[in-house]
Order: C-alpha cells, then structure tokens, then sequence
C-alpha cells in the first residue's frame, strides 16, 4: 500500500529491536477479552483509477451548480471562487500543519489568522473576531452562551424567528441540558423582527437578530440595538451572508455587542452545507469571555514581530471545565480562505460584488412580481427575498428540474405560515439570461 | 524573505477579484441601511499569490516533515482525497437540495456511516459533528437524552485524568459536572477506583482508551460492567482509534458512544486548525438520539429524514463538514482492511522509539505502549534543559516537537506519536537528533536552552501576548 | 484588471519620475512610420467566469479519454497519471521559475533534473541523459545531426520505415536545407526493420531503428546493433513508449549509441500531443556533441554539494552558429513530471505495470483474432499490434463512436499498403470489462 | 533541510503508485526480448511528496517574488490558465483524433491562430513551434522554402550584434551562413550598413525588435525595404513583443515571418526551462510555406488539412505544446484590448527603473527605453565589484538577478526587465536595493563578491562542473 511504506525487513528489524516476535504480539497490552473476535467486512481497497471512477460516478448524481442553476440561500451561498484561492489552499504547507502550537515553525497560519482576525472585525465592526468557530449555527450558540458570561446569574435569552431556522435549532440543541430558557420573538408583516415584547421578558441576558434575516429582509439594528440594551440585555447581531457588509452597515456599527455567523460566501465551496465558517466577534471589553482560539501579535527573542496563540488561559487544556467553550480544533483552514477571499475582493471589490448581488436579485424579484408572484414583506432585502407564488406553482418548480433549474427554497415545511412561498437566492453566478430564463418559464 | 501584512500592501483601485459582467441596472439599496463598505486593502493578483505563497513557506506541514505531534495522529495526507473532495458534484451541492437531486452525497454519507459503524463495531453513527470536542459534547448531549428519556437525574461524569483536555468542559457544556478519576501506578484506571465513585448521581464515565499516555485501558471491560451496573453509560473519546483498528471491537468491550476524529485516523488534513470531523457512534440503543437529519433508504433510494422524535436535534447547521467526510470516505475506501496494518504499523513505529530512547530519556511507564509513548524532562533537569528546549531544538534538526507538557499527569511530559506512515528511516533520523539532544544537554547545554535558532523567528514572547493582546491591525 | 497593479496615482507619479506626459509619449522612440494605424479587432477581455464557461464549451466537444474508451497510441500514450503528480507539478516555485541560470536559487529545478537525467539514463541504459527535447520527433531528428558530428564528413542516414511517420516526416523538415540525405529501410513480413541493405549504403552516418517500432513490435536491437556497427555508422535507437522498458531490454543494453524518443507516457497528459517530451541519451563519450541542456553536481564554495547547467560551451550563446543545437527552452516542466513519475512508479512498479500493459494488449489482440481479425505481422508486441479487419468493418469502426469508442487507428494513410488494417494500442487504463465490450462489438 | 537524491531514499518493494488491478492473465514476454527493468528506487508516497516539496522550497519563481530577467518576460501567470488546460477534455484529448472528434480543440487552435495575427498584424499563424528558437528555425525554414521555391540559392542572412543568442545556430541549422551586422553608436541598426552588405547572396536579415538594449529599431521599416528591395526578407525575433503590443503592426513595418514566445509576452508558466510554445506569424505570400497539418473551416466545422504541397511539412509530432496554446488563449481572452495597456505598462516598469538607477549604475544608452533596461558594472567596477557580484548581492535582498553579461554587445551587461505585473512598491525595494549596493560596492565591497549568504548555498563551482561533468548519479 502506498500509504504504508513498512517493507517485511523493515517490520523484522523494528519488531527484533522492540522484542517482539510478531505485530500480534505488539498489542499484548490489549487483554484477551478486549481482543476483537469478528472478522472485518470490509470491501477490498479501491486502487486510485477505481475509487476516482466511483467517486465521479456518486459526483454525477447531484445537482450541482456546476451544472445547474440553483436559486437556493438560506444559509449556503453559491460564489465564484477564484483559481487564486483554490491554488493557494492547495499549498499543503497550510493544509497539513495542525493548529499552530509551535509559533516559531507556523507563522504562516498565524500571520494568515491574524489577518483573519484583523479583516473580520473591519468587516462587521468590531474590535476582535476569533480565529474561528464550527458554522454559523454553532457560532450563535456559543454567542448566546457568552452572553451568559457578561450578563451573569440570567437565564434567558431571546432569538427572532426571522433567524435562520436551521441557526435556531443548534441553539435549542445547545441549550436543551443547560436550564437556560430561549423565547422566539415574532415576525411583523415587513418581515422583520417584532422586539416590543422584550421588555416585559425576566431575566433577558441576551438578544439575537439576524440581517439580513432568514427571509432576506434587513433588520433595523440600530433601533434593534437601542431595544435590546434598553432591556439590559447583550445585543447579538448574526448573519449568514457576510458579503451583504460589502453595502449594508456593519452590525458593529449599529451597537451589537457580539456578532456572529456563517462565512461560507468567502470562497468556501457549498459542499453540501459544510466545512463552512463560524465567524465571531466583540467588543475589546468581552474578549476574555469570548469562545475559541485567538491569534496575537507579539515579539522574539530578538525583538522580531511575530505571531503566537495567545489568551490561551481561556481553553480547556487549562482552564478544563471552567472554559470559555470546548472547542478546540476549529475550521482553520476555512478562515484562511475567508482572508485570501477578502483580500483577493478588496475594498472596492466587495462594494461591487455585494451592489451586484442586490442588483440582480432585484431584478428577479421584479421579473417575477411582474409574473404573477407577489411580495409578502416590504422590508428591502440583499440577494434573497420571499414571495408568495400563484398558483399551480408547485408544479412548475418541479418541471422546471427537466431543466436543470432549482426555482427557490419552499419555505411551507419551515414556516408552516408560509405555505406557497418561496425564498430566492440570486448571487452574481446567475446573468441576466439566466433571470430572464426563469421568469419567462415561470411566466409560461 | 518577509512579507508585510495584507493591509500594509495595495493600494485603493486595485483587485485580484474579477468581477462579473454588470448586465442589470444598478439600484440604491435604502439609505437607512446602506453602509460604507469595510477598510480592506485593495490588491492585485500576484500580490495576493506572493502575498500567501510566502506565509506558505514559513510553515511546517506533514509534506515538509516528521511531524510526531502526540495526540493528534499527523499521518500523511494522501492527495487523491484532495481531488475526490473537490469533485464539481460535490463542492457546487447546495445543502437544501431536494432529496432526489443529491442521491450521489446521500450514499456517499449512508456508506460511510456503515463503514464507521464496522471499523469501530458499533451500532451506529451521526456524521454531524464538526470536530473531535464537538463529537464529545454531542456525545454527552445524548446522555443527558438518553437519561432524561428515562427519567433520571444524573449530574456528574467520571473522567480519568489521562482523558483529553476538552472532555471536562464538553461535560460542562452539558451541565455534568466532572469528576476526576485518578489513574493507577500503571497509568490506567482502576476498577476499585470507579466503582468507588460510581453512583446513581453519575451518568457514567468519559475514558480515553487508548489513554494520553499511549496505554491500552486493561481494566475497561471490568469498568464498563461497573458502570452498567449502576445504570451508568460508557463514553469513548476515540481520538487514538489509529491504534486499535481492526484489534479492538468498542462496543464489546463495553463502549456507548464513542467519538471519531477523522482528521486523527482518516488521514484528513488538519489544516492549520481545521476543519476537522469527528462522528459519533452509538449502541443501537442509544441510536434514536442521534442528531437529525439521518440519511434512509427506502426503494433503493436515499432521503433525509427528521423524523426521530427522541434525537438530540441539530449539531450543526446542515450535515457536518461534509468535504472532510468526502476525504474519510475516500481514505478508507482506498484502505479496506488494510486500516488493521495501519494500526499494527503504527504501534510498532511508537514502541521502536520508545525502545531506542529510553536509555536517554526517562520513561515513566515502562510497559509496551500503542501508537504513542510519553517520556519526560527528568534525565535533561539535571542539566537544567528542559521538555520545551528539546521541543524548541527539535525544529533545528528540521522536525516538528511532540506535544509537551501534556498529559499533565507526567510532569514535563514528551508525547510522541509517529504515525503508520513514516519510514524506519526517518524515525532512525529522529531518534539520532533527540539522542544528539540528550548529549548536548549534557554537553551544551546552553544551545539548546537557545534554540531554535535555524527558523524564521527565534523563541517568541507569549507572555506579552497574553498580557496586552493585540488581535487585530 | 487584477493583472495590471498600477492605479491611476502610480501611472502619474511615475510619469513624472520619467518625464514623460502621458503614456503614450514613453514610445517617442517609435518613430511616428512605424506606429500602428489600424485599431484591434480583439474581442472585449473575459472576466474569470466567462473565460471558464467558454473553455468548458470547448472541452465538451472533445472525445477525451475521461468519458471515452481511446485505443490509440501511436505516439502518444494514455496512462494513469496519479494525483500526487498534478499536485507536485502544481507547486508554483517549479512551474514560474525560468531556466536555472542562477544556481544559489534554483537547486530545486537542477536536483530535479539531475534525477530525471540519472533515471532516464538508466532506463535506457546509457550513461548520461541531457535535460530535454522538445519531443519524439525533434529529438530523433537531433540524434541523426549529432550523428554527423560523431562520424564526421558523411551525408547519409538510413530511418527504418518502422519508425514513427510523424518522426519521421520532422526529420525530413530539418534535413531538407542541410543537403543530408535519408534512406527509408522496408519493413520485413513480421513487422521488423530491414536492416540486410544497410551495407550498401555510402557515406551512412547513422541508422535509427525504433522499437517498439510505430506497428508496435519489438525489434531485435541486439542484431540491428551488429549490423549498423558493422556498417560503421552511428546506431540511434528510438521509442514512442518508455513504459516499454519496464520489461524490455533496455536499448543501451544492446548497443546503441543515441538513444531518443518520447515521454509523454511518464506523466504528461496527452493534451492533444503537447506539450510531449523529448527523452535523449548517449554514452560518455559523446556527451559533448549532444544537443541540449544538462544539468551537472559540483559543490558551493563551502564544499557542499549542488547542481548548476553546465557544459553550456555547447550552447547558442557561447558558440553561436556552431552551437550543438539552436534548442534553448527545452521541456524542463514535462522532465521534471517524467522523474516524478518514474518516482512514483519505481523499480517494482515499473515492472508490474509495463506486464500489465503487455498483458492487457495481448488479450485485446487474442480476443479480436477470435472475432475475424488477422495479424500481418509475427515480431512480438508490447502494448500496441496492428490488425487486418474483416470486410465491412470501417463501418463498424464508425459507429462504435456512438458508444464513445475509437476502435484504433486506421492505417491506410499513413501506410497505403496497409489499407484496412488497424493499429491498437491498450494500456492499463482499459479494465478487462472494457476489452470483452470492444470484442462483443466487433464480432456482432 | 536538506533533501537526498532520489536513489538514496526509498527500499526495494515500496511503491507509491496505485498498481491498477490484474484482471487478465499474466503472459510471458519472449526471452529475446525480455529485460530486467531499470534500477529505480522504490519509494512510498509520503517520500515523493516530501522530496519534491522540499525542492520546490529551493526554488525562486514568479510567485516568490520580483524576477527581472531581461529578455525573459518573466509576468506573472494567471492561476486560472492552468484550471484551463486541465480541463479533462483537453489533457485527455489524443492528437490523432478523427476530426470530427475534436471540434473543441481545433475551433481553439483557429481562433488563437486568428488572434495572435491580431495581435502581431501579420496575415497567417502556425501554432506547430515548441519554443522560440524552433520558431525561429521554423522561420529560417520558410526562408529557405521560399527561396527554393522562387529558384533563387541565397546562403547568408544578416544577424545585428543586439539580436538574441539563438539566432546564429537557428540560420546555421538551414545551412545559411550568419553576417554579422553592428550596432550603431545609438544601439541600433544603421541602413547604410544593411545597404552594403545586402546582396543577391543574401536571403535577408534576422532582427530582434525591440531589440536586447531594449531599444526600438528606429530604422526599421528603411531596412526593409532595402531587404525587399534586394529580393530578400525580413524575420523579426518577436521575443520582445511585450513591448510593443498595440503600437506596432510588425508586417507594416516590413517583417515577413515573426515568431512569438507565448511563454514570454502571452504569459505561459516557463516551467523551469519549458515547455514554451514559439508560434510563427507571416505574411499572405509566405503562408502557403508554413507547416502542416494546418487548421481550415469547412460549413461551420474544423478539419486538419496535410493539403499545402509547398510546405515545410512537420517541424512537431504533432500540434505543437497545445497546452501551453490553452494558456495563451486563455491570457488573450483575459485581456482583449488591454494588451495595449500590458506594453505600455511593461515600458513604463522600465523606464521607470532607468530613471530611478542611472546616477549610480552606468546607462551606455541613456536614451527612452523599451521594456527593458540595460546598464553596466563600469561604475563599480573600479571596486572590483563586477556584473556577477552585484546579481549574486541581489538573491541577498530577496530579488532575482537580472540577466547578465547579455547582450554581449556592452561589456558587464545587466539587463533589467520589471515586466507590467510588478506594483511600482516592488520596483522601489528593487531601486533601494540596487542603490544599497552600489553602495556597499564602494564601501564594503567584500561583502558584495561574497554574495549570497542567504541561499541554501553560496556560489558554486562551476568550472569543476565543467571540467569532470558528473551528469548522473
């Protein structure tokens, strides 16, 4: 096997200098009783010819928007990716080190994460952002358990139902053996989030909105903000399209305290819905309560400025179950993409790109309204929106596969209210031919 | 060569980004919202690519080297799961694709969840989780599930002080409190021990086996029947399965729920940090509990279903990490039941350093070990030299340290972990530096105290960087 | 353009520094004669996307060996190549450095091509190999010249027939304007080189014998050694399929003085036969008449050893029109993939897989006798033999299209004389499956 | 880290190739014929990954920084050129497919053909060159075609003393003869001097426009026409082209065959030495003589003709470096009318560096430059800093030398080509660097003749190499 380069002298004189007389008999440590009785079922290996005609045969069976035209969000956002980025994560000097404990031999990924760090913040308007979390979902999890940390002795926390359902249902998860409580605020008919309850909510520690929202739709922070700190409560901002910043406010800017999210649109592929990207960041006042790893700057021996995991007080190797979280190996290398897209977009770049995005889900949305379909919220939105479909559209969305077209997201199995709608994604993937496509099929 | 930070190059106008055609009209998003953009450097292309080709070179990888990091299993990374996970199909699926239009990753998830299932001889298997610790603490939620289900309220965890670090706060996170178990004179649990500890107020206990310090867990059957006994359950951190594939069946010797890490054992690449995988398998009865969505088959076709009304729920926003399972699958389907000869091979490499130097370095259990051995400092004190200066002289003879300092149950532990996939040769090489080490301790030791030095940067101040951080420019 | 870094400010201040006014006036030093007057008609630049979706286009309408089955050879060779060579060669600091004229700086190409040098040398079993052709044909007509500059004062080489046509017509190109002459050798009735005539021959610099030669026969180098010696004219022994060597003997090994031919097989992808690499060797003691470049050990001033170019006296830019050769950039890139193969493979490897080729190729040829086919010639064959077809099958050759297989290459215009018959080349990408489908098809 | 040679790594019976499965009998080749296999090392997969990603670490590129190298067009290369020529459908193409077979690649071949005529203004492209040296015996090829044709023996061709080094061994591969032409006290061709040696003996002459001191031929289209006049022709090395895209016309000028280094101006990776592509562009009358086969449309679809009975015939097995081609074709698309903007930039680059360096580097011609610029060590010199000296000092800053002792027509040549991809920030470390050593030429100028000491070597023994080649190991 060409992974395993031990020839039969090699074994013979390794096992003759360990004592052993056999590789059996290397795990005398093991007893008799732990030994394994049944035999493997495992299939024979693959040779590399073999498994790359089996794998490009699974790879065909998808629907991939190599090939098709996906008009789905909701949290995984289909971008071009430049051949730059795929090159340079291709390095292996990056892809095989493991988190870098020994700063002398990994300034390569601690330079690359500090820039991580340092765009993050710029990006949402904060002070510092971690070195990375599992996705958005769990990012906002672990945000909402960090509020506990600043609010102390509270034990509630409120969540928009215009957060992305699927962000929600890790925090249940997260939440359901802790004793901490979540109430879902409601929706109003713009299509963003109701906070006139907040105030009459005991023992709020924290508050979480999402913009835009799972519907697309941009929140009102700053007057969110004023709400939420009105109730003494921490304001935590989430996202799940970071590349929206690019022309909609940063959340920092409109006083949310913590913000976190989903950073797949920065040169991550869709694969399926992962590796994706936790992004998180505070305030310089809450960074000693923040989860995850922390790159900082600092010096060498001779005064050479270098990068070193730092704050490490706040992990489990040392602070064990009093730490911030329990993460530990993150989605490092993703973040590394994350920078080597942002710095590849640029300032400029990413007002553009993010105007382009707006642009053209714009014009569906007005393609389609003219179709028939109908708005069921007022509130502006980025590159994605709900509408309501005539009907029979049911019919057309599943015609419209023949032709190699996914025409939204139904949304009626996760807003039951919602039953006929739709939520469309439109990126800068799609031209105007393609929309134009679409509306005249669903116009047909 | 240095290279400046991505913000002190550029200049605004530039891009390395090409920037789709505009064929619709531009429309003003809502001056309420609209904001100014963010302050990124503007850059061209080949600034970028010098840019990261440079931060490349001042890392080390498991392609650069020896890379013995305990714990963490740094075996090669084979290339063609990089092409398999890369696959057009694959990195353009949207993660809300109706079932029948992502049939290819749905199989690919259901069979590797049975080949898990098999390579560890448990029941079942959630490939939802995103890392090992996030294994650990979706783990813990199903013990909570499972007890709730049956009504009972078990607070505190057993966890031997040779498990990993994360297991205490990914007991914590769950709201167990954890309860250490202290290991015997030979390094592993005693029985005595547990069932000591083991009450009606303990949901169970969380055991490394192979534990930190490389040695099989003798006791674990006996253990487990402890703890079963007291209507406890079983946890496994799996993160040392590379030495017991294909030698140990986990769930007969009394495992639970046990916890994979695939960037550890299936060869994916750890990234720098990330991303990782890390499964849970679970005993049948413990499978309604596992996250949902699940894969099922019906008709000869794949579809997800949430319909499991005892699951824990969502781990993760959609399916786990899903390339890194994309890289797991393609490993082990490239391996078959050669994953027994990956464990053999694998011991063997850690007990021939071991054997070649101990008489240089102490080592504290003397015993055959699995795919990793401890030593300490203890010999090298003598000279004031210690587990850091050798780590730190290590990089000069061109290979990364092992984990030091760690378990923390062996003071100034060396945690040494070869990996199935390095040559005699190369562990020939490592076992001469570190015994070049041991006489320069003696002999020299003040070079050593200094190292590194070949590096890009000396010994770097993490002191300061702790005390005034600076995260971000 | 995310090529061009200069922004409006950098062109200005640069002017200035230049004293120039605008950029135009930088071309004062063209007179105003000699000024373009016509405008482009070049096609308004692609943006990344466009660029791909047009490239993709294009490589749709391709009969690749990716969704084909291809029998053909002849020349250029479909072989498995293994993803650690695409990643390695992807590797920037190979593929963007120029020639390694600076040593301290490039001992990453000269070690590299020093081991591809060493390894071709003992694979075809001379002494020393210099660092590239640019392909099979070039590199054959460089050994006849070389041949010249061995022997002297003679006008005339003799190219068996056998020998690739394609080669063979290169040579014809170069020696048009020289004033040498090339004798065509006949091919006996078991597919071999007539060599009988050969001492007929005045002023016979050279005979270039190839095997397996283009019908895919083994020649009997051993004797055709003998015969050239005897004729006192150089012995250029040439291949298309290095795999050969795995299992034949190695043309050093019976007697050759140059020997040249193709690696494309070693790693290089058939990309519609370029770029190929010409593999090129001689002994010792010719070695300062070769052509071409060649990379030698040395030490630095501190004693330690390295790699630099060297004998360059041989070179264009010392001895100009009395240069070896005018071949400057070589193949460096596709050398650099031929070791890395050859790597990769090793010793065992190459063995195992030449039998297999071998083998793979003798089935087909077994399989396709039993279903009508006839062999015109008797001289054993490696991985490529030509069959006579039964009548009617030019038809059958064309339809099996429609199942996406090119069932060999038709002879009839390269060799009138063997009109309906058929050259098959099988390699180890073709599975057992693969064979009886072929052999199900012809004979239905 | 240093890295053995191939043959000292690796044991017999390790492989790191995926032996394809055995699914026919073995059969015995005849023992006539029969070897035993070269001695190749055997190796595991982790060991060829490790030894060639230690090499690549030795090895300057673009991508690692500025590269200089005058006369080389050393531009950075686009990464999505090589996603392009990738593509299964191009790299798994076999050259001998039925037209109808290969639509894809030769609509690509015709419309690089149609845009490289574009580029140049000449009337008719072949693609069939591997290099530019093989463009330019391609080119002397057609020279001699031409004049068999026209039953005319013409033996010399004319060379300048400021044309580039191929040159002479390209005429004396067709049998003609090289006269030298000098160089005027402004660097460049003086017609009287053309006029003189121009006789019916004389097929034509062979320019490099612009040419190596990175002047422009300013007399150009007058030598023409004393060429034509005297029934010869003019060939244009086009290996500069990067300077002059979008400003000059080359058949308007008089040049009848050009040739172009795609891995020059057009950007292809140069590879370490190759694969180049040298592609030769020629006027209406002499494009019957270019090689075959030769791209044609028929309604709509592409065919490769062999029919141009007086054609040079193959100067290529097949196509020529189609996938160096793919590159270019994919640079051209890119780009569009910029290219202009590529010259201009690539001359201001240029003049720029001139400027910034001329009061303490010697500029024999100090005069508008093209894209490059040549200076001398004349100034330091009287230091014995010499040419060498200050290119082996210039690895030290972290740079590439620039070609030296080129063009042999100025003693002590650096010729300093920037390339339009380099940011005006690199160029000025360049500047600084260059006037840091001159600096250090006059006062510690031992320092600069023991240049490099960064490297992973110090200069090397060359005339030992040459003197006991060991060219094998």
């Amino acid at each position: 096997m060409r992974y395993l380069p031990h020839t039969p002298d090699d074994v013979a004189s390794m096992l003759k200098a360990v004592g052993a007389d056999s590789l059996e008999e290397l795990f005398a440590g093991v007893p008799e009783a732990c030994r394994r009785k049944d035999a493997w079922t495992l299939p024979e290996p693959l040779t590399e010819w073999e498994l790359n005609a089996h794998m490009d045969r699974l790879a065909a069976r998808m629907a991939s928007a190599h090939s098709w035209k996906v008009y789905l969000g909701a949290g995984s956002y289909e971008h071009h990716i430049p051949s730059t980025v795929s090159y340079l994560l291709g390095r292996s000097e990056f892809s095989t080190a493991y988190t870098p404990y020994q700063p002398e031999i990994s300034q390569g990924t601690l330079q690359g994460i500090y820039e991580y760090q340092t765009l993050t913040a710029r990006l949402l308007g904060m002070d510092v952002a971690n070195a990375s979390m599992y996705d958005g979902g769990s990012a906002l999890a672990e945000a909402l358990l960090m509020a506990f940390r600043i609010t102390r002795k509270k034990r509630r926390v409120a969540v928009s139902r215009a957060v992305n359902p699927f962000y929600r249902r890790v925090v249940a998860t997260y939440f359901e053996p802790t004793g901490y409580d979540v109430v879902e605020l409601p929706v109003l008919a713009d299509g963003t989030t109701d906070l006139s309850g907040i105030g009459g909510i005991e023992d709020l520690a924290a508050v979480a909105v999402q913009s835009p929202n799972f519907f697309g739709c941009l929140e009102d922070l700053e007057a969110a903000g004023r709400a939420i700190h009105d109730a003494g409560a921490v304001f935590v901002a989430c996202f799940s399209e970071p590349l929206a910043f690019g022309i909609v406010k940063s959340p920092g800017s409109q006083g949310a305290d913590i913000v976190c999210g989903e950073g797949q649109s920065f040169g991550n592929p869709q694969s399926f819905g992962g590796p994706g990207l936790g992004m998180f960041a505070t305030r310089q006042e809450h960074v000693r309560k923040m989860p995850g790893r922390l790159v900082g700057r600092t010096t060498d021996l001779e005064g050479r400025p270098g990068f070193v995991l730092t704050l490490s007080t706040r992990e489990q190797h040392i602070r064990r179950e009093k730490a911030t979280s329990n993460i530990c190996s993150n989605q490092g290398l993703c973040a590394m993409t994350a920078a080597m897209f942002m710095a590849t977009l640029g300032g400029t770049g990413i007002r553009e790109l993010a105007q382009l995005n707006h642009d053209k889900a714009e014009y569906l949305k007005e393609g389609l309204l003219a179709a028939g379909f109908s708005a069921p919220f007022a509130a502006p939105t980025f590159n994605e929106f709900v509408l309501k479909a005539p009907a029979g559209f049911a019919d057309t969305w599943k015609r419209l596969q023949q032709q190699k077209i996914v025409a939204g997201l139904p949304l009626a199995r996760l807003y039951p209210e919602l039953d006929g709608h739709y939520l469309f994604c439109v990126t800068e993937t799609k031209t105007r031919d393609d929309l134009d496509a679409l509306i005249r099929e669903v116009s047909s | 060569l240095n290279e400046p930070l991505l913000w002190e190059r550029g200049k605004p106008g530039r891009s390395a980004y090409s920037l789709p055609r505009r064929d619709v009209e531009r429309k003003a998003l809502d001056e309420r919202y609209a904001g100014s953009g963010p302050d990124f450097p503007d850059l061209s292309e080949v600034e970028v690519i010098r840019h990261y080709t440079r931060l490349s070179q001042w890392n080390f990888g498991v392609d650069t080297g020896f890379y013995p990091l305990g714990s963490c299993t740094m075996k090669y990374n084979p290339k063609t799961n990089e092409r398999q996970a890369s696959l057009p199909g694959f990195a353009g699926a949207h993660p809300l694709l109706p079932d029948e239009l992502c049939q290819g990753v749905l199989e690919l998830m259901a069979h590797l969840q049975e080949l898990l299932a098999e390579v560890t001889g448990m029941d079942a298997v959630s490939l939802q989780p995103a890392a090992g610790a996030h294994g650990e603490l979706t783990g813990m939620l199903i013990f909570a599930a499972h007890f709730r289900n049956k009504g009972e309220n078990r607070t505190k965890i057993l966890i031997p002080d040779t498990a990993h670090g994360t297991n205490p706060a990914s007991c914590a996170l769950c709201g167990f409190q954890a309860v250490p178990l202290k290991s015997n004179d030979r390094g592993v649990m005693d029985p005595e021990a547990v069932a000591a500890l083991m009450d009606e107020e303990t949901a169970g206990i969380m055991v490394t086996n192979p534990n930190t310090l490389g040695l099989f867990e003798e006791n674990i059957k006996e253990i487990a029947e402890i703890v079963h006994r007291n209507g406890g359950l079983v946890y496994c951190d799996g993160a040392n399965m590379n030495a017991v594939m294909g030698i140990v069946n986990m769930k007969d010797i009394g495992v639970d729920v046990l916890h994979l890490n695939l960037h550890k054992t299936f060869s994916t690449p750890h990234g720098g940090g990330g991303p990782g995988a890390g499964p849970v398998c679970v005993t049948k009865e413990l499978e309604p509990f596992l996250p949902v969505p699940r894969v099922v088959r019906e008709d000869g076709t794949y579809r997800l279903s949430d319909d499991f009304p005892l699951s824990i729920g969502k781990v993760h926003t959609f399916h786990g990490n899903f390339g890194v399972l994309i890289k797991a699958y393609s490993y082990i389907l490239s391996m078959g039941p050669e994953l027994k000869k990956v464990s053999q091979l694998a011991v063997l490499n850690a007990n021939y350093i071991k054997e070649r130097l101990k008489d240089v370095y102490h080592l504290p259990f003397d015993r055959p070990c699995m795919h990793e051995c401890v030593f300490t400092d203890k010999k090298q004190q003598a000279h004031k030299v210690t587990t850091l200066d050798i780590a730190k002289r290590l990089m000069d003879y061109g290979f990364h340290p092992p984990t030091i300092y760690f378990p923390l149950v062996v003071q100034g532990a060396l945690m040494i972990e070869p990996t199935e996939t390095e040559t005699k040769e190369d562990l020939d090489r490592f076992i001469e530096a570190m015994r070049a080490i041991a006489r320069e301790a003696e002999e020299d030791p003040e070079r050593v105290r200094q190292a590194p030095s070949k590096p890009k940067l000396r010994r770097l101040n993490e002191a300061e960087a702790a005390r005034r951080p600076c995260l971000a420019g």
